[in-house]
Order: C-alpha cells, then structure tokens, then sequence
C-alpha cells in the first residue's frame, strides 16, 4: 500500500486563497509535479502576475518574483538575463496577459526570451469582480459588460496564443483545458514540454490553459467545466498551436 | 590621480555605472539622455553585460526589477515623459525593497514639451511621482565629474539601503561635455542574500510588494520609513559657495546652481554679499544649513528651472523667519547669470 | 582670460569635431573647458552649432551668451549668430560660402576661404580644420601642439594617415590671424 | 484494495472529486469544516480503484491516494 | 428638495457625473474602486453616452485625452497603481490644457501593497506624479454626499480652467453607503470652440502638449502658471469644526478628516479645546485659515492615512511659528478616533 | 497649359522639418491628395503620434490632435467615439506604432475601431537618432545596436501587419512602399481604400508604408530607397494582407 | 443613540442585504447611516462581513471598533467578531449553525434557529430575515414597517411575490430578542 | 508642351526628383538657396513631357507641373 500521489515537493503545505472547484488550483499543481519530476525545484524562479493568482508565491516552493499587472514577461526577462541557467516563468491570467500586458507578452515572444509562460485563460477578470476581459466572449455578461459583450463596440475575443505563435521566437504554443482526467494530463504535458524547451535554451514557449471562475461566471464549479467547454473552447480550440521545430 | 578624459554628460554616467559593477540596463531612447543606453549597448558586452532595449519604459522598468531581483547590479535612463511611465515600476521597487540606479535628464515639459534641459520633475523625484508613500534617494550633480562620482556611489547606496536611487540632472548636463576623473572599475561583490537564484543551500526567496493584510503592510511602511530616516540621518549631502558672510543666499540644484554660482561672482564683484547653498541630495534634503544660515541672513532666493518646487523644501527648512524668493526660467529655456543677478539686485534693493 | 567660442555651421561641416579637438585640448593644457553641443529639432534642419568655453579657472555657467569668437562654416549660421557675439568680438568666416560682409564695424573678422583651400589640398572635408587654425592664432586659447595631440586621441588610428594633411590645413589657417 | 484519504482542513467541498469518480464513492459531508465547507468525503473504500481520478481533479490537493 | 437616495460613494460618483453632462467613460478594473466603471457601463449606454474599458489604464487616459479634445465631456478614475500609469497622460493633458475628471480611489501601497482605503498619495495628486510642472484641481470629498457635490462640480470646473480635476478619494470613501441628494441632471452645453470635429465654419484646430521651441514652451508655462494662481484665487475651498475657540487644531482631509472630528468631539467632551480645520480642495491648499489661526493655537496635528504629505502644506502654511504633529496609520489600517484623542492629549499634555 | 498637380488644399504651404529626401514628405502629400479627392477636409482629424512625424500637425491643414508615444490608436478611439461621421486616422513611426505602441494598437484593431492607421515603417527610430527599432533587420547596425541587431539576444523583426490582420476586427490591411511613379501611386490607393472603407463604417484598416530614413541610415536618399527595396521589403513583402470582404 | 451593527457571516448567506434592508430603512426614518461592506480578498475566504451605523446625530467616523450588536450567521464569523462586542453589547447568532455557547458573560445573546425555520418556511434562502428581524426587536434601531418599505424598495419588482414570507420571517424574528 | 516650376525656397535638394525624371531634364542647381541647400532646377524645358514623375517624388512638393 503505497501513497501514489504525495503532496508535490514544489508546492508548500498552506491553504490556497482560490474559490471553491477554482481551477487554478490543479494549474498550481500540476506545475508543481512537473517541475518534482524534473528535479528542477532549486534551479527555477518563478513570476507572479497580477490576478487572482497573484499571491500564488505563497504556494509554489520556490523563488518567486511578483511584478506589477501585465509585466511579468519583461520582469522574468530581466531575471532570465541573470540566472541563464534556471528555469524561469510566468504565471498570467488573460486580463494580465492579454489585456494591459500585450506589448510585453508579444515583444518577450519577439524576443525569443527563454522562458516558460503559462497563460490561464478563462475570459473574465477574476480578481476584481468579473469584469469584462479581452478573452471573454461574444454576448457573455460581465460587470462592465452588463448587456453583453457587444462585438460592434469591444470586437471579438483576441486569439493571444495564435498571434505569439507568429513569432519566430516562439518555439512552442499549445492551448489546453482543464475539464477531465485526460486534458488535465495533457496540460501537465504540455507545461512540461515547455519547461524542456526552455532547459534545452529553444527559446520562447507559452501553454494557454482554458480555466474557469465560478465565482464571477455565477455558476457551480463542475458546470463551470462544461461552460468552458461547450463556449470558451469553441471560440479557443485547443491543441497545438505551433510545435517545436526539431529534437524534444 | 588617474589622467582625465574629456566625456559627455550622459556617457560619464553610464560609464561611472559600469565601473561600480553595473552590468545590465534596460532602457527606452528618448531625448536627451540616448547616449546612455547607446554607451551601454557598445560597453556593457565588453564587459560581459547585458544591454536591452525595451520595448517600451514600462517594460524596461519591469525589467529591471527582475534583473534587481534576480541580484543584479541594474540602472535604467529616461527624461521626463518616459520616467512618468516608470512611476508604477518604481513604486513596486520600493515596495519590495529592490536597488537600482535610475537616471532622469530632465526636459521641458509638461506633455511633450520640448527636449532642452530644464528641472520641472523636482517634486516627482523627491515627493514620489508613484503611489504609495515611499521615497527615492535623489543626487542631483552639477558637474559630469560630479555625476560621475554620485552614480557610481549610487550603485552602492542603492545595495546598503535596498531602495531605488535616482540621478537627477537635465538635459544640459546630459549634452555637455568636461574633463572627469573616472573611478576605479570595481566587480560587484555585493552579497544579496536576498535576491532570487538557485538555491541549493537556502530556504525560498520571495521578492513582492503585495501585502494584502493591512496590518503587514503597515508594518512595512512603517519599516520603510525607519529606514528612510536612516537615509535622512547618513546621506544627506550639499555644497556650499561664499557662505562664510553671505547675506543673500541663492539656493539651486544641478545646472541651475552653475547659473547661480556665476551670478554669485558676479555680485562679489559688485561687492553684494551673495552666497550659494547647493542641495546634492535633494532627498534627503539638508534642512540642517538652513538653520544655521538663517541669522545672518537678509532672504533666500533659489534659482530653479521651473515655476519653483524646490522653493517648497526651503521653505520647509526656514520657515517664515525669512523671505524666500523664486526665480526661473521655463521649458527649456537657461536663465543667464545676469539675469539672475538683476533679480538678486532688485530684491535686495526692497530690503534695503 | 575666458575664451566662449561658438562654432556654427551645416551637419556635414564638422563643426562639432572642431569644438570636441579644441575642448580636449584645452583639457590637456589643464585648463577648465566645458563643450556644449546643440541638440534636437535644430540638428534636423541643416544647420549646427555647438559651443566651448575655456578658462583658466573653474567654470561655472555651461551657457554662452555673447561668445568672444564665433566660427561660421555658412550663410545661414552667420546670419543666425552674428548678432550674438560680444563687442570687439571675433568672426572667423568661412568666406568659400559666405560672401556678405560683417554688419558690425568693430569686430574682429577674419576671412578664410575654407572650402577652396581644402580642395585645393585635395580634401574638402578637412575645410573645417583651416577655420580651427585661424581661431587658435586669433584667440591663443589654446596651442598648436595640444590641438595636434588632441586630434590625435580624437582620430581612430587608421586615420592617422590624415594628421599631416589635417596639421598643414590648420597651419595654413593660423596665418589668417592678421 | 486502493483508499483515498481526504485532508478535510483543505476542502472547499466544491464537489470536483466527487463528479470525477468513477466509481461515484465521494460525496460532500452533511457537517462542515473549519472553514465552513462540507468536506468530501469517501464512502466505500471497498470500490476505490486507485484510479487517481479524485486526485487530479481536486483544485486544493486535499487528497492522497493509496494503492 | 429632491429625495435621498443610499449610494456607495464609487456609484454616487459616477451618477454624478452623469448628472453633469459626462457621456464618456474610459477607465480599466483596480479595486476599489469598480463600482464607477461598472455603474458607467450600466448607465452611460441609457442616457446615449458610450462606457469603453481600455486595454489599460494608458489607454484609457489616451482615450480621454482623445475625447476631451474631440470635445466631450469625459471621466476616468482608478486607484493608486493604476493612476500611477496614468501620470505621462495626465501630463499631456495639462499640457494640452484639455479637460477631464481623474478619480482616484487611494489604497495602502507602494506596489501593489493592499486594496483597504489609505491615503498615501497625496504628493502624487497635489504636487503632479507626472513631469513638467503642471497642477491638477484636486478635490477631496469626506462624505458620499459630498463627493457626489464635487464630482458635479469637477466637470464644470475642469472645463473652466480647461485643466483636469482630480477627485481624490479612498476606499473607505468608495466603498460606504450613505443617504445622498442628488443634483439635477444637465445636458452639457459647454461650448468648446477649441474642440477638434468636424470644422465647416473655422479654422483648423490643433490640440498638443509638444512646443519644441523652447521660448514659446516657456510661454506656455507662464499661461498656465497664471491660470494656476488664478485657481488658486478662486477654488480654495476648506471646512471647519469648532475652530472658533480651539487650541489645538487637527488638520485633516477625506476619510481622515472623518475620523479626525470623531476625535474632536470626543476631545470636546473631556474639555479640551480641539478644533478641525478640513481642506477640500488639497490643491489649491487653504493656506489663509492657517494664518488666521496661528495666534489662538497651541499647535497643529495633521492627521493622515501616511506617513505625511499634507503636513508639508501645513508647515509651509504655518511655518515655524507652532509646532505641527502628525499622526497616521498606514497600509489600510484605519486609526480610531480614540487613538488620535490618546496622541492629541499626549501633545497637549507636552505643552501644557 | 495648366497646373496639373496644385499644392494640395490638404497640406499647409509651410515647408516641413524632414531631413532632404525622408519618404515621411511624400507620404503626408498622398494623404493630402486623397482628402483632397475624397472632399472630406472639414470633416477629418488626424492624430499625430511620436516620431519625426510629431509635427505633421504644422503640416496637416485640418483638425489634429497630437498624443503621447504609442498612444495614437487609443487617442484616435476617443475621438472617434465622440465624432464617428469624422474621418479619423492616426499617422505612426515603427517605434511608436510596434514597440511602445503594440498595445494600442492591437485592441483598437481587436475592437475594430473604425479609424485609419498609416503606419511608417523605416526599420530605426528616426527622431530621436537611429536606435533600433522592433523592425530593425538582422545584423542591421544602430545605434543601440552598435554591432548590429543580433537576433539572439533581441529576436526577428515583428510583422505588426500580419499580427494585426489576424484580428477580426481589422477589415483591410495593406503593405506598400515609396519607391518608385508606381508604388508611390499604389500606396495612395491604399491611403484612399482604408479611408473609404472608415467612411463606410466597415472598421479598422491599416496601411504600413516602407519608408526611408536617410540620416540614420547614413544613406544618400536615393540609395535609401534602393537599400529599402532590397533589404526592408525583403523581410516585408509588400501587397495585400488582408483584403476587405465584400464592397468597397 | 448611536448603534453599531457589524452583520457577519458566509458569501451566499445574504449578510449584505440584512445591512442594506438596515441603512435604506434608517435613511427612510430621516436618521444618520453608514453602511460599511468589507472587501477583497477577505470576501474570497468564504467571509463576508457590513457594519451599519444608524444614529440621530451626524456621523463622523465611517468604522467600526466595538459594535453594539453582532448578527453571527456561521460559526467562523462568530469566532472571529465576538470578542469585538461591545461591553453588555448583543449577538444575534444563527443558533442553526453555530452551535457554542458565548465566552462572554455579559452580553446579550439571542439564538435564532434562522436556517431550519427558513427550511419549514420553504426558502432556506431567507434565514437572514429571521436575524434581521431579531436585531430590529431588540434593538430598536429602526421600525418594522421601515425595513419593509426598504426591502419592498429594494428587491426587484417581479420578486416582490417574496414580500410577504420575508416580512413573516422578520417577524418571527423580531420574537426572538426576549 | 509641358514645364515645371520648381519651388526652390522649399526644395532641399535631394535629388529624388533628378532620379525620377524619365527625360532627366532636372539637375540640382550650383548655388545654394536660404536654407543652404542646392535647390533642383529644370534644365530643358523643352524635353519635359508633363509625366509628374518628379512632383510624385518630391517630398518637400516644391513641383508644380504644368501641360
Ligand atoms: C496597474 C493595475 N491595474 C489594475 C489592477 C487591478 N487588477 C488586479 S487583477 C486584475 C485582472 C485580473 O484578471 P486576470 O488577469 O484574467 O486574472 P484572474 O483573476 O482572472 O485569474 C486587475 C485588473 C492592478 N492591480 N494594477
Ligand atoms: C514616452 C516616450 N518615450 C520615448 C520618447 C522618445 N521618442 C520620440 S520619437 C521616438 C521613436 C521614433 O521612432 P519611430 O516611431 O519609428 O518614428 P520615426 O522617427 O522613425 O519616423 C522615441 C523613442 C518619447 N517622446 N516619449
Ligand atoms: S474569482 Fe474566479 S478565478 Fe478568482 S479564485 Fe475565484 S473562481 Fe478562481
Ligand atoms: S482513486 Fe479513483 S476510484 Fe478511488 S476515490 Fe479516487 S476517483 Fe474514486
Ligand atoms: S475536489 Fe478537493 S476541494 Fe473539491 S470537494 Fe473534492 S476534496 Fe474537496
Ligand atoms: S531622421 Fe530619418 S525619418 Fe526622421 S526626418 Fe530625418 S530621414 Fe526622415
Ligand atoms: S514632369 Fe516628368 S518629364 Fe517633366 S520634369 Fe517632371 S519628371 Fe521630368
Ligand atoms: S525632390 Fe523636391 S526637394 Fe528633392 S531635389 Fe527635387 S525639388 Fe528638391
Ligand atoms: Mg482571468
Ligand atoms: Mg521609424
């Protein structure tokens, strides 16, 4: 009788702050079990954003920098600069990474900065109460968006990962969900391959992660599984979006 | 004595940067303060550095508090309009108690003004253009030898007090070009236990400036704030001309106090007891000369490329005990010597 | 004795190597010198300038007003900064492309062909040193010699070929010093 | 033979691991936690396949599986 | 008399301002203070006007920029970071002398600190976070009742002085509800012939903050420092308490201002003479009260949610002629009146 | 015997600050002459962004509005919001539009804002003296990039052209250059073709125009034009990128 | 007088609208009110906490030290707040969730089963009711028909069917305060 | 018969209209105009076939071309 799933090294032992079935948190987890499986927990740095996740320093067991909303692509570029040699990335919502961080997240992907950016898309702002994100959806309610997004007047949601995946720096995009056993494998797949990219010095690769918010989507976590994927992955499909040229 | 070199305002400083250890920069260009990212672009990969360019100030600012995070000896350069990009960055490094040099060559303003040198972001760098009540250790050279001297100290005080420090000039000192001494290139040994890295021997390092327990953050401030009262005690710095029995005493910071020292001569000549008190650090600021000053003396008058913020501190330091007057030109325009003496003249005049 | 010089003329003239030769000379004579180039919008329209100013003592002011010699390498810098210099001031013209005469009876103007006399050397980049030789004649702010090695430092050494023509050019123009 | 333990002071109950069991043997208790969620708990170990499914849904890592 | 209505101070705000002619909103998420862009999204559509959340908060303030110079009448608002990225914007407004109303909704910093109500960014909205030497109208509402009165007025007022005005609220301020009158709701008919549109019957108009001349930016610096000292004439605006006899006089704004007078009363019933002077327009800063004060009070106690900015003014006001205490609480902590009687007696006691 | 070609009502007869031979003077004529053409002088209003056009309101001889660095787009969207009958365009360097900018400018293309973006795209930042610019090509000297841009350490050129089209909310988007009788007359096609289809309400278009920059380059005009052609365009196919979908 | 009521509870338990019903009700009496809510990231924790202040006189201070009267909805804001009463001040706990007995002598405590007579009454929804009403009982601090006024104001007009089981609830409650 | 005027105040002597000139007939002038640069000048009116090849090319719009 063996404990086949121990608590991940990578993670501290505290409650986390996220809302109840919020599935940031198996995102937390999974980056967590990848990062025991790859023996890395003392070479990898991580950026905090600014959103629901942004207390996520609290959680992850490791070297955490939190940055202002929208710049933690630019603030892991700086802290990659320094330490070539550990693992680094970020941790963004669409509102910070989509929203006030475009220019970052696209010039860091301009860039081929070596890092790890894993995108958490699920197209509202959480933190601040369900407003309106560039992500969210054709007639979908938010707190600024109390009659619906109108695409006469805010356009449709932006496909961020397919306009990083333009990039010749970026060497690997992928969307995935979180919604059963097996996308969830997958996901931790993908944050994996990702993070090896980055070891092995291919350059810039981002992991979007269609996720859900209960909370601001006024519905119960498990239906919020199937809102995602019946809306958000329609308009987001998920798969790989660019792979990786050679090796790996 | 090492020989001198003739350099440029903005070259000095960067390279005074380098020479105390200063190893990467990000920067955005802007007039008049290019030639500091451009020296670095060419020097700082001969020395193993990294320049990059950003893609905006905001990002270069973002940059640089990984870089400062990540343990780095880190400087950034702007003027006017793009260091009111950086006040968010900037408040989130003194928030998470994060060195690094930051340099503003200040420029006419407000808006996109004009690109000559004048001194309107005085309040912005001493009273924190950012949110969130955190202060900035402020040097303001007159001279390229003295902006050589004070970035290069910077890089250090910046390490002793983890807090953000800013180079204060304008777009004059930034152009012009003088004979300096540099420095003594040093490596940075600095231990920053703190700083993120590998961490094989260590417990995990968090870098935030979020606290979201109210009672934690006070905490903080209030900690920020014995130590700014640290700074207030050891870094206070300023200069003095013919003060001995000054009666009239011209007050001015950077470029505007070369005007001010001439126009002192000039009225020695006149035989008008005049004096010169230069701030070096703007904040802290010397409160402290002030005081002492105050007896002998008929009235202040500082000399400032603006519409007068620095008059506020000297208020602050004399009180009403006597008057203190304003002169100055605008955006980008440098008042002559003469100028300034007519205005001496005259309000000495009124005193009689 | 302080010398405010101001150099004026068109981009391409080398106006500013001329300020940047005699500013680190003056240095390496131990002087107090402080070089103030133009910047900006101006840079755009065709036309530069900059300043120097040398001093055997500490400078204060980096601002010149009314400079004591002013070198004009064209028509527009010379209509443009005439006015400017101080009384019983100095002109140092470049007469190949200035014609006019000095709308100011008492200063001290001095006439040098420039362009023609660095074509005729068979380089009429090197105009601008003629105009270096009449100012250090005229003024003696600083030496030949210091200007020399000044250029020297200043010339990446696979231009040092051009020392000899650069240091008969501006031989030539010291005898326009009266 | 395969159980789960539930750390119950984690549990928000929010009722993940319960849909994502096969075997349907989670269900949320009628008491609450600490915190004021009903935990998830297991109500046949007997039919735990150890299949990890509970685990890799719950969003707060309360559970540990055994096999 | 109109009936009451139970607003949250961000909500009532916002119905200010529409009240008073506003029709366009740009702003981006930050608490606390959503309620405004979320109240403008709902309402501003039933009334013609156009609610647009910015990619940013540069955006947002680039969007009014646009706006107020194509004319209309147009708010933004936010909280500390997010007004710190506003400050170039802000800049370039000033500098365009284009109109618009800025709310921000303080909150405990630097960085991203905490989202409790504080007021530590009182220098960056009186003293211009942004470069070059411009003011904003900053007003600072303590009650709902009263911010929906100001914001009113902002509109009006920022037309004037084609200048922005700033609301500068907290979290507290934002987050409370309490009975408000609501003014009559207006059209805007400010006529704006400096306005970019559609130009039939004119000549062009061109609406910068960019004078690469330096003499005609120092021009413009002067027109708008005389505007200035205009507003400074006119828009003064201050509150007092029991000041007619008082001793020692609190000096307070916003929330503070609130908790301050709690302290009053409470110090009033033990018999000791306080009184609170209350500035409501931070910028322009009540200076005269201060003067007319000095003879009758023992000394000043500010009372701020920082570690002290307002307590400059204070002391520029009231030199060195009486001592002026401060006291605060930091981060979000609010004091209670209680513990600003124990430090107001403790001073009390110190002077006897 | 008449004057074919008349200064144009849309330009103001002062001269212009550009160095001689910069391509930004024949770029403000061909938008002069499509307003003139289109007869919408009194109802335009153009918004000046930051680069050595930042005058172009001295020259423009109708309603202007100058912003900040990389603001444009969002200024332009507050004024069209006011005024949506106006003709409202934004006229943009590379650094502003695609490094400080890129924010800006890819929501006003997500919301579909119906304004013109002319977009000058010389490969360097010309005002403020040849630093790199996010279009800078590989090895291509500047002066922050004094041994060449080096695409390890500061990626590939970026495709704003491209990254925008991909939005739904962008209707027409076109590349053209200034380089000869031809191309000259092409990119005043494109000029009148994104104005009409604003005019039309159809949404945002962009045309991003190869330009010079002779100083910075070190280059006589002439010899700009030609290193434009065989090194800028090189990497920047001209052409259509994406063509409006029906009318027009 | 002045009342300081801090109503404490979980996210979904209506403990906002018990202070909201309370304010708009004061207000409609002509009297003094403060509503006060508690937010961020305290509200994601599951807590939820107002504070209503109601007063004859002006109020100064928008904060609450030591409330007069605590609502307890759950067991986690009743360990947390009650050492916060006020000295002889009340507590209003939702007997149905919150099982222990008071630490403190002193104060006043009415148990209102509010969940399970919610669940008799069919909407286990307004258990809040039944606390509002034990809080206006024993507090006097506004009357019934004013919190009914306010309610009626306050929910949407096709809710308004819900009128008459709130007010049966609240008047339930109201005979909770002894 | 066609001609051009050429502006000369606002030319900047760039040569781009030199190049463009299918008849090259246009020849930048030895003397320089008042802002110092050697303004372009037709040099055979004759040739000149209206094309507005240099007005195209001209960024300063110092043509006027005549037909
Ligand atoms: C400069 C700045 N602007 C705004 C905010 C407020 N803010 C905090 S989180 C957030 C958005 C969060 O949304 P997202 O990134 O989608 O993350 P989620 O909460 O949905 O996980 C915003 C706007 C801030 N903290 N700083
Ligand atoms: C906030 C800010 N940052 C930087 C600058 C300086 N600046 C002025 S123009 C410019 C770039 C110009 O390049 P580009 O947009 O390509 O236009 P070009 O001059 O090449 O036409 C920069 C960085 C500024 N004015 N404001
Ligand atoms: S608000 Fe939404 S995203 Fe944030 S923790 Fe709650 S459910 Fe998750
Ligand atoms: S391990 Fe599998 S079978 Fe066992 S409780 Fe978990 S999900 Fe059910
Ligand atoms: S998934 Fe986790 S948190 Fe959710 S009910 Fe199950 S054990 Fe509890
Ligand atoms: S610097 Fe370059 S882009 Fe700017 S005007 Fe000169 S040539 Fe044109
Ligand atoms: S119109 Fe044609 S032929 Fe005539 S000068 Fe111009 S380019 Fe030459
Ligand atoms: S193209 Fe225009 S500016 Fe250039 S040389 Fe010809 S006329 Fe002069
Ligand atoms: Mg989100
Ligand atoms: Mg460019």
């Amino acid at each position: 009788m063996n404990k086949i799933n121990a608590f991940p090294q990578a993670l501290v032992d505290v409650p986390m702050h996220y809302c109840p079935g919020c599935t940031h948190g198996i995102i937390h987890r999974l980056i967590a079990e990848v990062i025991d499986e790859m023996k890395i927990l003392k070479e990898t740095i991580g950026v905090a954003s600014v959103g629901c996740s942004c207390f996520n320093y609290d959680y992850f067991n490791f070297d955490m920098v939190a940055t202002a909303h929208g710049r933690a692509p630019a603030t892991a570029t700086g802290v990659k600069r320094v330490h070539p040699d550990c693992l680094v990335f970020t941790y963004q919502g669409d509102g910070d990474l989509a929203s006030i961080g475009t220019a970052e997240i696209v010039h860091t992907a301009v860039r081929g900065e070596k890092i790890s950016v894993i995108f958490v898309n699920n197209g509202i702002y959480g933190m601040t109460g369900g407003q309106m994100a560039p992500t969210s959806l054709p007639e979908m309610k938010a707190t600024t968006a109390p009659y619906g997004r109108k695409t006469e007047s805010t356009g449709y949601p932006i496909k961020m990962t397919e306009m990083l995946a333009l990039q010749e720096g970026c060497v690997y995009a992928e969307r995935t969900k979180i919604s059963s056993v097996a996308s969830i494998a997958k996901t931790k797949k993908a944050i994996k391959k990702s993070f090896e990219l980055q070891l092995a010095k291919k350059g810039f690769s981002i992991v979007e992660i269609l996720s859900t918010c209960p909370t601001n989507w006024g519905l119960e976590p498990l239906e919020s599984i199937k809102w995602m994927e019946k809306n958000l992955e329609g308009y987001y499909p998920i798969g790989v979006i660019k792979d990786a040229k050679e090796g790996e | 004595m090492t020989e001198k070199q003739l350099m440029k305002g903005s070259e000095a400083i960067a390279e005074a940067g380098i020479r105390n250890g200063c190893r990467y920069f990000f920067g955005y260009p802007i007039t008049p303060q290019n030639e500091i990212p451009e020296y670095m672009a060419k020097y700082l990969p001969q020395v193993g550095g990294t320049f990059l360019q950003g893609e905006s100030e905001i990002a270069s600012i973002s940059m640089v508090l990984g870089a400062s995070a990540a343990g780095a000896r880190v400087m950034t350069s702007s003027s006017s309009p793009g260091i009111s990009l950086k006040q968010e960055g900037i408040s989130y490094m003194a928030g998470a108690e994060l060195p690094c040099v930051i340099v503003n060559m200040m420029r006419g303003g407000p808006g996109l003004g004009a690109i000559q040198g004048a001194q309107p972001d005085y309040w912005q760098a001493t009273r924190g253009g950012g949110h969130g009540d955190y202060r900035l250790l402020v040097l303001a050279p007159a001279t390229v030898q003295e902006a050589v001297d004070l970035t290069y100290e910077a890089f250090d005080l910046a390490d002793k007090y983890r807090n953000p420090v800013m180079i204060l000039g304008d777009g004059v000192l930034g152009q012009i070009m003088e004979p300096v001494e540099l420095p003594e290139a040093k490596e940075n040994k600095a231990e920053k236990p703190w700083a993120v890295s590998k961490n094989y021997n260590r417990d995990r390092n968090i870098i935030s400036s979020s606290y979201p327990q109210v009672e934690v953050l006070e905490q903080v401030n209030i900690r920020l704030h014995k130590r700014y009262d640290e700074i207030k005690n050891n870094e206070v710095r300023w200069d003095s001309f013919l003060l001995e029995d000054a009666e009239y005493v011209l007050v001015a910071y950077g470029t505007a106090a070369r005007l001010a020292k001439a126009a002192v001569r000039m009225a020695r000549k006149k035989g008008i007891k005049a004096g010169l008190l230069r701030p070096i650090s703007v904040w802290p600021f010397p409160q402290q000369p002030f005081t002492e000053l105050i007896s002998q003396v008929k009235f202040f008058l500082t000399v400032e490329l603006s519409t007068g913020q620095m008059i506020d501190d000297v208020r602050l330091a004399v009180g009403k005990a006597r008057q203190v007057h304003h002169f100055g030109r605008l955006g980008g325009v440098l008042p002559l010597p003469e100028e300034i003496l007519i205005k001496l003249e005259e309000l000495a005049k009124e005193v009689g | 004795m302080m010398h405010k010089l101001l150099i004026a003329g068109s981009g391409g003239q080398g106006v500013m190597l001329i300020g940047k030769v005699l500013a680190n000379a003056a240095m390496k004579e131990g002087k107090h010198v402080v070089y103030i180039p133009s910047y900006g919008s101006e840079m755009r329209g065709g036309t530069a300038n900059c300043s120097v100013i040398i001093s055997d003592e500490e400078i204060d002011a980096p601002v010149i007003d009314r400079p004591t010699c002013l070198i004009a390498m064209n028509s527009p810098s010379y209509d443009k900064f005439e006015h400017n210099v101080a009384p019983q001031g100095m002109v140092i013209i470049n007469s190949s492309l200035v014609t006019r005469d000095s709308e100011r009876q008492e200063l001290f103007v001095a006439k040098v062909p420039a362009n023609e006399m660095a074509k005729e050397m068979g380089d009429e980049r090197i105009a601008n040193m003629f105009l270096l030789g009449t100012l250090i004649a005229a003024t003696k702010c600083v030496e030949l010699k210091s200007v020399m090695d000044s250029l020297k430092e200043m010339l990446s050494v696979k231009r040092h070929n051009l020392l000899p023509a650069n240091q008969r050019a501006i031989e030539e123009g010291m005898k326009y010093a009266k | 033979m395969a159980f789960i333990k539930i750390r119950e002071e984690r549990c928000k109950g929010c009722s993940l691991c319960v849909n994502a069991c096969p075997k349907k043997i989670i269900e949320l208790a009628p008491y609450i936690n600490k915190k004021g969620y009903n935990p998830a708990t297991l109500t046949n170990q007997e039919a735990c396949t150890g299949c990890g499914a509970c685990y890799a849904f719950c969003p707060d890592v309360c559970i540990e599986v055994y096999r």
